[in-house]
């Protein structure tokens, strides 16, 4: 075992490239994103806060199931998409709905999950975007299966697998982080440490100096970012996907923000922390930092922006739009097997009867 | 008298227990300060403190692996698993320790630790969240399982989980939460391994535990406008399994239908059905049926009428016990 | 005719269907130089290198994963368990994944993958390392569940296994590995779902499954001697499940008793038991009989013997098939 | 988060006090054993050498059913019992049998579970050392648990809870020291690194830098040793066991050892490493060496090794005199549950109906 520590260890602060206040604090730096770039990713800021703000509101209106907001995350949730090529793949949680939206996938299949209608609404083949999952830190496994695979036919794909800070603790995070080391497999684990697992704060969750040392361990290089700053994210994430592409290896990047909405809709955060707090991290938020970098450097102007805020609207109606799913009983036991077994045609006969007795009463 | 819900009767179990006996701590994902996801642990880390309530990081076999070497050196546990399908992580810990420890020791080693995991569906949830895997501990020898439907049940099976030296999995059928009830202290829960009659009836006997009770005793209601008396049992701890009630009632009625909400195949209700026809086999005048979830993953929440077992589908397996027959 | 064992025709299985499909990939703990500890995948990595059957970090949860993922993407995955009891820390993985991803995604995604689980006792195994888990498998909606009981059923089932796109838990008895049998490749194993009579017989049928098979056979033969005509249902899959040939061999002779290894409470004996009792009940002279490991902990070795079904615990229950109604 | 992690990192190559030629290499470090500490390590570590070759030889003749042998990691097992205090305890895996036997434990009942009868043939509360657990990395939680409760009973309990390289890879392993960490449980975590899980090198096991870098990213202080040095075993340990005594949390040791013998007897080592491998490591030896610097020093002459031969042949001669356990048909039933169900005792009638008939006819 030859690898250097050092080498390993993130740096001994997040890596910050734009201030709360807009200012490019590291503009010097190579890796610092284009104008372009940053202006796509604010773009995306602009359709993924309206996209969890309309969210939140359906659910109100009990037109959604459940839905756990990235508000305040959408950088990373922005970044994470972003930094991928085409043929590369995203495994995001619960939480991700933002990035899969970022991706590419239809907005309103995004939310068939939360809306009650059956599990996964898009394509996760052809969007190279896995199901949302729930169990925790269960998916980063999948993950590196996918790159592994991916490697072993030698494409150059690159898999970016999302987790949360509570998920660090489940056994599965440090098995994906070890397997990935040891086939150096091109996963970019990314970790949204939003500072809570519903209830549970950080210092309850863990006593390490930072999350991103937990990659030395195992062997995987590690960093830590801001996370409520895009154009570090991007920098960085730029950077360890282009290291896993180039066969260097799984990369751990842990993304410091905050969960400013409640853990979902169901969830009463007055319980366990003060409003204090969260306005703390208001003036950190990834919106505001990003457009007035952008305006101070007269990238982003009105016209611009109203563009912007259009299309987010236009996002919103859609979401708006949708209607509650029809079912169709048939669904239940199609595609439990390619082909049913004989049991489960019994089971759906049952069904049958039992729904056009209903019919004809 | 006062109203309780079923959570609230868990909420009083464990603070009664908690005020009565010192070892107990309850331990888990979310169980200080929020309460848990469902609320069953409020309060109990304001009126005890963290050291007796308290959060964990986020790793269930972390949680039952602590859990056992807590009842290993003289603590009694309670821990949480917040949704039935995230008690899996946890199911070596569950299976190869907490079931085994006092067989292999032969007795030295007791795990005195009870196992709470909110069961079922009914309330609407998403993937994951709303699945019945009672069957997958009542199968492994070792553990008691037990399962309230009414908030006494919950009150008394706690309590009596929590005296025990033997660990036990309690599972809470989540659709029953909320569910309020007038609460009569004065009526005592009789000791694990006993079922009880929960309606009487002469025509045919369901058999029932947990979040499938009020549908039974609904399925009954509905019988008895239409002429037909069905009596309803429930089992209320599946390990230890109460025979005698169950085969005096079939004895009784000549007939069964049981009801579950987990898929049927290789099942609990699969036990109880095989029991029931083997013990009662002279005095069934129809096949046992079970009426139970399909097997199929649990569906989205705009599936879920379908594929729980409901008043209908109880009454068309009534139907179909060989009445013509008698 | 060549003689094969058992574990040399799945090893023959994995090496064919290796040969034919470039997508199956072998992995696991000790599957690469060491070819397994039962040597089942003895010389694939020498014939197809390290990229196709390879060693995997100690991690069964990491093992199940990662196979879903190279699943997702391209791969024909089989793994490797080395022992059933250490199947348990993947077991979210093969219930909430393994076992759903089809569904939860009407189909987009599959997962072809197989996941190898030697099991069962008789072998004087130390604790952990005789345990019979297929109730929690077959209890499982999206997972079918192979198990042979005899070298040519096992080089076949396997090879079916590698053809479908639907997961299988395939489980081996552990002491048929070393059992040798004639083989014959013109006789071709049917597709999954079908049960097979092993032992023609009148009086009763024995329905049995992977290790029970030969002992259930063993019975027969004894009953035989005593003038008792057994037939032997091998099931062959547990998962799709052939109630049509069991039945008809029931309702052929009138009384059954299922035999299996694993502990009978909510298990696969039970659910056999309980369709049995059901959809044969008009042509059961007797109730189902079950003759099943206790629902006791797998014992130390020096107490196996007690523990597994044998032969005259069999007999004992034929014995009771009520034959003085006869 | 503050701690520090420079001070959790485990020095740049490990500890060592004596050297293979039995020469003290850091004598002057404080917490050097004593004579007296290093003479009675020895006087186990030859107990510990005959058990193994003892215990091996049993299962050869077919009276035991299998044996995991630690021939080679003896210097681990010693100093992990020797540096405990009578109420601390000892969490043992299936190969760590020499350490139970050091700790106290009556040699042939450690032999129990190996020898068929049933699982645990010593109790585990008198002696402190939980039964020997088999299912990899499970037992570190239980640790936890058993710490955790002392130290909130106030008690200066410690754990010293032993694993193996591969077990390291298991989730459970992550949990435990996450847990340990943020529970600041007195558990000392000795991972006896022995090079393989059964067939499987360390170099498919982890690319990591050390296994002791694990710790880091759980917030535990770690550290790695020679295991073939029993001085520095002992050093070592003692630190870490009065570390997590007074109070600062899990500690995190891994000892650098090899596994001489086969993972078990019916394993075929011939199938995985050469044996010029094993020849590298015989000079290593833990034996040999604290016998070269106990001789060199003077402490030890012939006069007390033949005393310490004939408590190892005294052992030896115990296992071999111990014949195949009597079974009692009713233990199959009597300790699944305080008191057996009314299945288990209808299951028991029909054990004592069967044998009694066996009996009469
Ligand atoms: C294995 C498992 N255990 C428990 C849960 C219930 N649960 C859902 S989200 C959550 C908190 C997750 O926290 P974190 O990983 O920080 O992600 P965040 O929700 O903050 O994005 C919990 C406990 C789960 N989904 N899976
Ligand atoms: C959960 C689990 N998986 C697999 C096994 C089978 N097994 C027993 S020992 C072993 C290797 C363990 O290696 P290591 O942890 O390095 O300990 P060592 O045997 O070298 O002392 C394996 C795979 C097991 N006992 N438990
Ligand atoms: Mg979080
Ligand atoms: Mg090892």
């Amino acid at each position: 075992m030859t690898r250097d520590p050092d080498h390993l260890l993130p740096s001994r602060s997040p890596v910050q490239l734009i201030d709360e206040q807009g200012v490019a604090v590291s503009g010097d730096r190579p890796d610092f994103p284009s104008p372009a770039a940053l202006l796509d990713a604010y773009a995306a800021l602009v359709v993924g806060r309206r996209f969890n703000e309309q969210a939140y509101a359906l659910v109100r209106q009990g037109r959604l199931a459940v839905y756990p907001s990235s508000h305040g995350q959408e950088a990373c949730q922005v970044a994470a998409a972003q930094v991928l090529a085409p043929d590369d793949w995203l495994f995001p949680t619960y939480r991700d709905a933002v990035a899969i939206v970022t991706r590419g996938v239809d907005p309103v299949d995004t939310l068939t999950l939360f809306r009650g209608d059956w599990h996964t609404g898009y394509d996760a083949r052809a969007h190279r975007v896995a199901p949302q999952t729930t169990p925790l830190a269960t998916q980063l496994l999948h993950a590196v299966g996918v790159g592994h695979a991916a490697r072993l036919r030698g494409e150059p794909t690159v898999v970016m697998a999302l987790c949360g800070d509570g998920a660090t603790s489940e056994g599965d995070f440090a098995e994906a982080l070890n397997f990935a080391a040891v086939f150096r497999a091109p996963v970019v684990f990314l970790v949204q440490n939003n500072q809570y697992a519903i209830s549970v704060p950080l210092s309850k969750q863990s006593a390490a100096p930072s999350l991103a040392h937990k990659g030395v361990g195992h062997g995987v290089v590690s960093e830590r970012v801001d996370g409520n700053d895009v154009a570090a994210l991007l920098a960085v994430l730029t950077g360890a996907v282009a290291r896993a592409r180039a066969g260097e290896g799984p990369q751990l990047i842990e993304a410091h923000t905050y969960r400013v909405a409640a853990h979902t809709n169901a969830d009463d955060p007055g319980r366990y922390r003060v409003a204090a707090e969260v306005d703390e991290w208001i003036p950190r938020d990834p919106l505001t930092r990003t457009a007035a970098y952008l305006r101070g450097t007269g990238v982003l102007d009105d016209a611009r922006q109203a563009g912007f805020d259009a299309e987010a609207e236009r996002v919103a109606a859609a979401l708006r739009a949708e209607t509650t799913p029809t079912t169709d009983p048939g669904q239940l036991f199609a595609q439990v097997f390619a082909s049913p077994t004989p049991q489960l045609r019994e089971q759906a006969a049952l069904v049958r009867d039992e729904l056009s007795r209903e019919v004809d009463a | 008298m006062e109203k309780i819900t079923l959570a609230g009767a868990l909420n009083r179990a464990l603070r009664d227990a908690m005020r009565a006996d010192e070892s107990v701590v309850v331990f888990g994902e979310d169980v200080g300060p929020l309460g848990g996801v469902f609320r069953v642990t409020d309060g109990l880390t304001a009126e005890f403190g963290e050291s007796r309530c308290f959060d964990t990081p986020l790793a269930e076999s972390g949680i039952v692996g602590m859990a056992i070497g807590m009842a290993m050196n003289g603590f009694r546990p309670v821990v949480e698993m917040q949704f039935d399908a995230f008690a899996f992580p946890a199911f070596e810990q569950i299976v190869s320790h907490v079931a085994k420890m006092r067989n292999r020791t032969l007795g030295a080693v007791t795990l005195p630790l009870v196992i709470r995991i909110p069961y079922g569906g009914g309330i609407g949830g998403v993937e994951h969240h709303c699945d019945s895997s009672e069957a997958y501990y009542a199968h492994t020898p070792g553990l008691q399982v037990f399962t309230p439907s009414t908030a006494a049940d919950a009150y008394g099976l706690l309590r009596s989980a929590l005296t025990g030296t033997d660990p036990v999995v309690f599972l809470e059928p989540k659709k029953l939460y909320w569910t309020k009830e007038e609460r009569d202290p004065s009526v005592a829960v009789p000791p694990p391994g006993r079922a009880v009659v929960r309606r009487p009836g002469t025509d045919a006997t369901l058999i029932a535990y947990g979040p499938a009770v009020p549908v039974a005793l609904d399925a009954a209601s509905v019988a008895a406008s239409e002429g037909r008396s069905l009596e309803v049992v429930d089992l209320r701890t599946i390990v230890p399994f109460d025979d005698e009630t169950v085969c005096a009632s079939v004895a009784r009625t000549g007939r069964a239908v049981v009801v579950a909400e987990a898929p049927g195949f290789a099942s609990v209700a699969s036990e109880i059905a095989a029991r029931v026809s083997e013990r009662c086999f002279s005095s069934l005048s129809a096949p046992v049926r079970r009426v139970t979830g399909f097997d199929v993953p649990f569906p989205p929440p705009a599936y879920e009428s379908l594929y729980l077992p409901g008043v209908d589908r109880i009454l068309d397996a009534v139907d179909d016990l060989q009445w013509e027959l008698v």
